[in-house]
C-alpha cells in the first residue's frame, strides 16, 4: 500500500520537476511562450490547464482501456484522444459559460488554446504507451499539469523583469525567451538522477 | 551612457545599494573579500590554480569588451563586474583543467564567454541578469565537459607540479562510500574537520578553505555589503536537514558540520547566493530564498544524482527570485489594501 | 438551425468519419504485420548477435526484474544447448538500463548488449562502449563486481559514472545470471523448455 | 497557364521557407520538432514526416472543400489531420523502426501542430488542388529546412558527428544535444535569422519601394 503511494508520489515529482515537459521534452512550447508574457494570464492558464489535463487523462484512460483495448482498435488512439480533448474543451466551454459566467470570463479564453497544446495530447499517449493504471495516469497528468504551471509562472515572473531590460535587437522577444528557457532547463538539470522511473 | 547605466542599476537593486556606493566599489570590495579564499586555493593547488583563475578573469574581461564593441556600447569594464565574475568562475573550477593531455584549457574560456555574454549581456547587462553568471558558466561547463570538470587534484602537492595526483572530493566519498569511509580517509574526525576548515582537501579552487571564505564573508557583512539573511537561512536550513536526514538509517544522526564546511556550501552561501541582482531584494524574500537554497542543496546531495548540489540549488532559486520578490511585495500590498478596505467600511 | 440541417450535418460528419476510419483500418491491416515482422526480425538479430554460434534461439519464458517484463531464451546448436540469453534491467542513474546477456552452459557471461537506456550523455552512456561491454567476457557470477581501480578480474568502472557501471554489472547482469542459474539449474533445462514449447 | 502556375509555385514555396518560416519566423509547431533535432537523421525524418502530412492534409481538404459543412469543418479537419498522422505513424513504424523507437511519441504529436490546421483552414479549404499542394510543399519544406539547420548544428557540435558518422572524435559541446542546449541553439539561430532578415530588408527596401 505505502509502496503504491510512494510510486504515485514519485510519478508526480518526476513529471513536474525532473522530466518537466517544457524543460526536458520541449513540449507545450507554443502556449508556453504565448501566455507567459504576463503573470495573470500565466496563472489563469495554469489552473485551467491542470484541470482539463486531469479530466481528459481520466476520460482517455477509461475509453482506451474499456473500449479500445477490448475492440482491438488501439491504432485509432490518436484520433480518439484528440477527439476527446476537443470535445471536452468544447463541452467545458459551454458548461462554464452557462453555470459560472464569472469564472468563464476569467479562464474561458484559455480553453480554446488548450486543444492545441501538445502536452495535453502527450499525456494520454504516454499513459497508454506505459500501460499506467488509472491512479498512475491521474498522478502523471497531475504532475505534468503542475510542471507546466510551474514553468509558466517562473517564466512569466522572469519575463516581467526582462521587460525593463535592454535586450539586443535580434534577440528581442522569442529568441530571448528561448535563451531564458534554456537557462532554466540548465538549472533544472540539478534534479536529474533524483528518481529513477 | 555609463552614467545612465549606473543610475539604472541603482534603481533596480535599490534595497541593498546605498546611494553613495558606486557599482564599481561594490565589485572591487567583493573581489577583495574573495582574495583570502582564492589565495588559499592557489596555496593548496599550486600554480595550476593560479593559471585557471587568471584565465577565467582574462576571458571574462575580454568577452565583455568584445561584446560591447560589437554591439557598439560604451565600455563599462571598469566597473569590475566582469573581473568579479571571472574570479568567482575561476574559484569554481577544478585546478586539474590546466592540462594539455587531454587538452581542457578551453573549458574556462568558453565558460567565461557563456557567463558574460549569454547570462549577463544578452539580458541587457549588469542589473538585469536573472541568473548568477559565474554559476551558469560553471553549470554549462559541467554539463558540456562532464569528465574534465570532475577530475580533482590532491592538494598540498609541490607548488610548481603540473600533474598532480587525482582523488575524490570529500562529498564524492560521502555519496558513494559513506561517512565512515570519509573519516577513515582523513584519519579521524578532528583531522577531517581541520582539513575541511583550512582547505587542505580536493575540490574547486576557491571553495575548499571554509575559514578563508568565512573571513571574506564576515568582512562583507561587517561592511554592510551583504546582510545576514541569506547566508544564515541557507546554512541553517542545510544544517538542520543534514542533521535530521543525513545519517544512515535513523533520523537525527547526520553530521551537519561536515556538510556545512565541505563542497561549495560556504562559498555559495556567502558569495553566490547573496548576489544583489539575482536574489530577492526584500528581507523576507531573502529568507525564503536562503531556505530554498539550503533545502535544494541537501535534497540533491542526499537524494539526487550529483554529489554536490549548491550550484544547482542557487540556480534553481535564481529562477524563483523574481517570483519571490513579487509574492512578498504583493502580500505586503495586499495587507495594506485589506486595512484600507476595513477603514473604508467603517 | 432546423432539424433538417442537423440531420444533414450529422450525416456529413458520420460519413466522413466512417470513410476515414475505414481507410485507417486498411492501412493498419497492411502495416501491422510489417511492424510485427520487423520487430521480430530486430529481436532475432539482436539475439543472434549475442550468440553467433547458435543456429536456433528460442524463447524459454518470462520473468520480471524491477517489475518490468523481460524474457529469457535458450540457444541451441544442432539440437544441443550451448547457452542462454536473458534480458534484464538495471536501475541506473536516471533510467532503467535494458540489457541482453548471453551466457554459456557454465553460466559464464559471453557478451552483453545495452538495448535501451537514458543515462547522462558523455558519462553514463559509455556503458554502450565496447571498452566497457568487452570486460564482461568470461566473467562468472562471483566476478560481476565493479571496482574503481584498474582490474581485469572484476569489472572496472567508467570514470565518473560509477552508478551506471554498477547498475549494469551488479544489478542487470548479475541478477540476470543469478536468475538463469536458479531457474535453469533448479528447474531443469528440459522442464523449462518443455513447459513453453 | 503552366507558366503562371510555376511562378506561383516557386513564390509559394519560397514564402514557406523564408518569409513565413514556420519555426524561425512564425514560431509555430515548435514542440515536437525541437525535441527530435539532437541528431540530423531524426531532424530530417521529422521534417519529411511533417512535409508529407502537410501536403496530404492540404490535398484532402482541398478535394473535400465542397462537401464539408462549414459548421463542422473543424472536427473534420482534425479527423483528416489525425488520420494522415496515424498513417505516417504506422508507416514509419514499419519502414524505419529504429528511428521510430526514438521519436514515435513526437510523430504522433504532429496532430497538435497549429501550423497544419492553420494552413488547412486558411488556405486549402479555399483553394484548388494545385495551389493547395504548392502551399503544403512550401510550408513543409520551410519546416524541413529549419529542422535540418537546427539538427545539423546540434549533432555536429554536440556529438561531433553527422548522420551518425563521426566527423571529429571529440564531443565539442555536449550540451547542445541536451534539452538546455537545444533551447540555446534555437534561440541563437532565431536571433541570427532575425538579424539576417533585418539586414536583408534594409538592403532591398530601396529597390522594392
Amino acid at each position: 500500500m505505502s509502496n503504491e503511494f510512494i510510486k504515485l508520489f514519485e510519478l508526480i515529482l518526476s513529471a513536474s520537476l525532473i522530466n518537466n515537459f517544457v524543460f526536458t521534452r520541449f513540449l507545450g512550447l507554443c502556449i508556453f511562450f504565448g501566455v507567459s508574457k504576463k503573470m495573470e494570464t500565466a496563472v489563469g492558464m495554469s489552473i485551467t490547464f491542470t484541470a482539463v489535463m486531469m479530466i481528459s487523462a481520466a476520460m482517455s484512460w477509461v475509453i482506451f482501456n474499456f473500449i479500445m483495448v477490448p475492440l482491438d482498435i488501439t491504432f485509432l488512439k490518436i484520433i480518439v484522444f484528440i477527439g476527446i480533448i476537443a470535445g471536452l474543451v468544447q463541452a467545458s466551454d459551454t458548461i462554464m459559460r452557462k453555470i459560472t459566467p464569472g469564472l468563464y470570463y476569467k479562464l474561458g479564453i484559455y480553453l480554446a488554446l488548450i486543444s492545441t497544446n501538445c502536452i495535453i495530447l502527450a499525456v494520454p499517449l504516454v499513459n497508454a504507451g506505459e500501460k499506467y493504471s488509472l491512479l498512475e495516469s491521474l498522478a502523471f497528468a497531475f504532475g505534468s499539469g503542475i510542471g507546466f504551471a510551474l514553468a509558466l509562472i517562473i517564466m512569466a515572473s522572469i519575463r516581467e523583469k526582462l521587460e525593463l531590460a535592454d535586450v539586443p535587437a535580434p534577440f528581442k522577444g522569442l529568441p530571448m525567451a528561448f535563451i531564458v528557457t534554456g537557462l532554466i532547463a540548465l538549472a533544472f538539470t540539478g534534479f536529474s538522477g533524483l528518481i529513477t522511473l | 551612457m555609463s552614467v545612465k547605466k549606473e543610475h539604472e542599476l541603482i534603481v533596480s537593486v535599490s534595497p541593498h545599494v546605498r546611494s553613495e556606493e558606486t557599482t564599481s566599489r561594490i565589485m572591487w570590495t567583493v573581489s577583495l573579500a574573495l582574495l583570502p579564499a582564492a589565495l588559499a586555493g592557489i596555496y593548496f593547488f599550486g600554480l595550476k590554480a593560479l593559471f585557471i583563475t587568471a584565465l577565467c578573469i582574462v576571458s571574462s574581461v575580454v568577452s565583455e569588451r568584445f561584446y560591447l564593441k560589437i554591439v557598439g556600447k560604451k565600455s563599462v569594464v571598469g566597473d569590475g563586474s566582469a573581473f568579479l565574475t571571472g574570479l568567482l568562475l575561476g574559484m569554481n573550477m577544478p585546478a586539474s583543467l590546466w592540462s594539455f593531455s587531454p587538452f581542457t584549457a578551453h573549458v574556462p574560456v568558453i565558460a567565461s564567454f557563456v557567463a558574460i555574454v549569454i547570462t549577463k549581456q544578452l539580458f541587457g547587462g549588469l542589473g538585469f541578469n536573472v541568473f548568477n553568471p559565474a554559476l551558469i558558466g560553471r553549470a554549462f561547463a559541467l554539463i558540456s565537459w562532464p569528465k574534465a570538470m570532475t577530475i580533482w587534484n590532491e592538494p598540498a602537492a609541490a607548488f610548481l607540479a603540473m600533474d598532480a595526483k587525482t582523488t575524490a572530493t570529500p562529498l564524492g566519498i560521502l555519496k558513494e562510500e559513506g561517512v565512515t569511509r570519509l573519516i577513515e580517509v582523513f584519519g579521524d574526525k578532528i583531522n577531517l574537520y581541520t582539513h575541511l576548515l583550512t582547505g587542505n582537501r580536493a575540490g574547486s579552487i576557491g571553495e575548499t578553505s571554509a575559514v578563508a571564505i568565512l573571513i571574506g564573508g564576515l568582512f562583507l557583512l561587517y561592511r554592510g555589503y551583504i546582510t545576514w539573511h541569506i547566508p544564515v537561512s541557507f546554512l541553517g536550513t542545510a544544517a538542520v536537514i543534514a542533521w535530521v536526514f543525513g545519517g544512515k538509517g535513523a533520523l537525527f544522526t547526520g553530521d551537519p558540520i561536515v556538510h556545512l564546511i565541505s563542497g561549495g556550501m560556504m562559498l555559495g552561501a556567502w558569495f553566490m547566493a547573496t548576489d544583489y541582482v539575482t536574489s530577492p531584494s526584500i528581507r523576507k524574500g531573502q529568507i525564503i530564498f536562503g531556505i530554498g537554497c539550503g533545502f535544494l542543496t541537501m535534497l540533491i546531495r542526499l537524494k539526487g544524482g550529483y554529489p554536490e548540489g549548491v550550484m544547482f540549488a542557487i540556480l534553481i532559486m535564481n529562477c524563483f527570485a523574481p517570483l519571490i520578490d513579487r509574492g512578498v511585495r504583493s502580500r505586503v500590498f495586499g495587507a495594506v489594501k485589506q486595512v484600507k478596505a476595513k477603514e473604508n467600511r467603517k | 438551425m432546423t432539424g433538417k440541417d442537423i440531420i444533414k450535418i450529422t450525416l456529413n460528419l458520420v460519413i466522413i468519419y466512417v470513410i476515414g476510419g475505414l481507410i485507417l483500418a486498411l492501412v493498419y491491416a497492411k502495416a501491422s504485420p510489417v511492424i510485427f515482422k520487423n520487430n521480430e526480425k530486430a529481436k532475432q538479430q539482436a539475439l543472434k548477435q549475442l550468440m553467433p554460434d547458435a543456429d536456433d534461439i528460442k524463447k524459454a519464458g518470462d520473468w520480471a526484474p524491477h517489475e518490468k517484463h523481460a524474457e529469457y531464451f535458450i540457444a541451441k546448436k544442432s539440437d544441443e544447448t550451448i547457452g542462454y540469453v536473458v534480458q534484464s534491467f538495471g536501475k541506473g542513474y536516471s533510467s532503467y538500463i535494458d540489457t541482453l546477456i548471453a551466457v554459456d552452459r557454465d553460466f559464464k557471461v559471453q557478451k552483453i548488449n545495452i538495448l535501451h537506456h537514458g543515462e547522462t550523455p558523455g558519462l553514463g552512456d559509455e556503458i554502450e562502449a565496447e571498452s566497457f561491454k568487452g570486460q564482461f567476457k568470461d566473467k562468472d557470477l562471483g566476478h560481476l563486481k565493479v571496482m574503481k581501480t584498474e582490474t581485469t578480474e572484476y569489472i572496472q568502472a567508467i570514470s565518473g559514472a560509477t552508478i551506471s557501471s554498477r547498475a549494469v554489472t551488479e544489478d542487470a547482469v548479475k541478477n540476470g545470471v543469478d536468475f538463469l542459474i536458479k531457474t535453469v539449474k533448479e528447474g531443469g533445462t528440459g522442464n523449462v523448455t518443455g513447459r513453453h514449447n | 497557364m503552366s507558366q503562371g502556375a510555376t511562378i506561383n509555385l516557386k513564390d509559394q514555396i519560397l514564402n514557406g521557407i523564408i518569409k513565413e518560416n514556420t519555426i524561425f519566423k512564425l514560431a509555430l509547431s515548435l514542440c515536437p520538432s525541437i525535441a527530435v533535432t539532437n541528431n540530423l537523421k531524426n531532424g530530417v525524418l521529422m521534417g519529411v514526416a511533417v512535409l508529407f502530412v502537410q501536403v496530404m492534409v492540404n490535398l484532402t481538404i482541398s478535394l473535400l472543400r465542397n462537401v464539408i459543412q462549414p459548421k463542422v469543418r473543424l472536427p473534420i479537419f482534425m479527423l483528416v489531420i489525425s488520420g494522415w498522422v496515424t498513417v505516417t505513424d504506422m508507416s514509419m513504424a514499419a519502414l524505419v523502426p529504429d528511428v521510430y523507437k526514438q521519436m514515435g511519441l513526437y510523430i504522433q504529436l504532429i496532430v497538435a501542430f497549429a501550423s497544419i490546421l492553420a494552413r488547412a483552414e486558411m488556405f486549402a479549404s479555399k483553394n484548388k488542388f494545385i495551389p493547395s499542394m504548392a502551399d503544403g510543399i512550401g510550408m513543409g519544406i520551410g519546416f524541413l529546412f529549419a529542422l535540418t539547420v537546427i539538427s545539423f548544428f546540434r549533432e555536429l557540435l554536440g556529438k561531433g558527428s553527422l548522420w551518425g558518422m563521426h566527423i571529429v572524435y571529440t564531443k565539442p559541446l555536449l550540451i547542445l544535444i541536451l534539452p538546455a542546449g537545444g533551447f540555446f541553439a534555437v534561440g541563437i539561430l532565431m536571433a541570427l535569422f532575425n538579424w539576417i532578415d533585418a539586414r536583408y530588408m534594409k538592403k532591398t527596401s530601396p529597390v522594392s519601394h
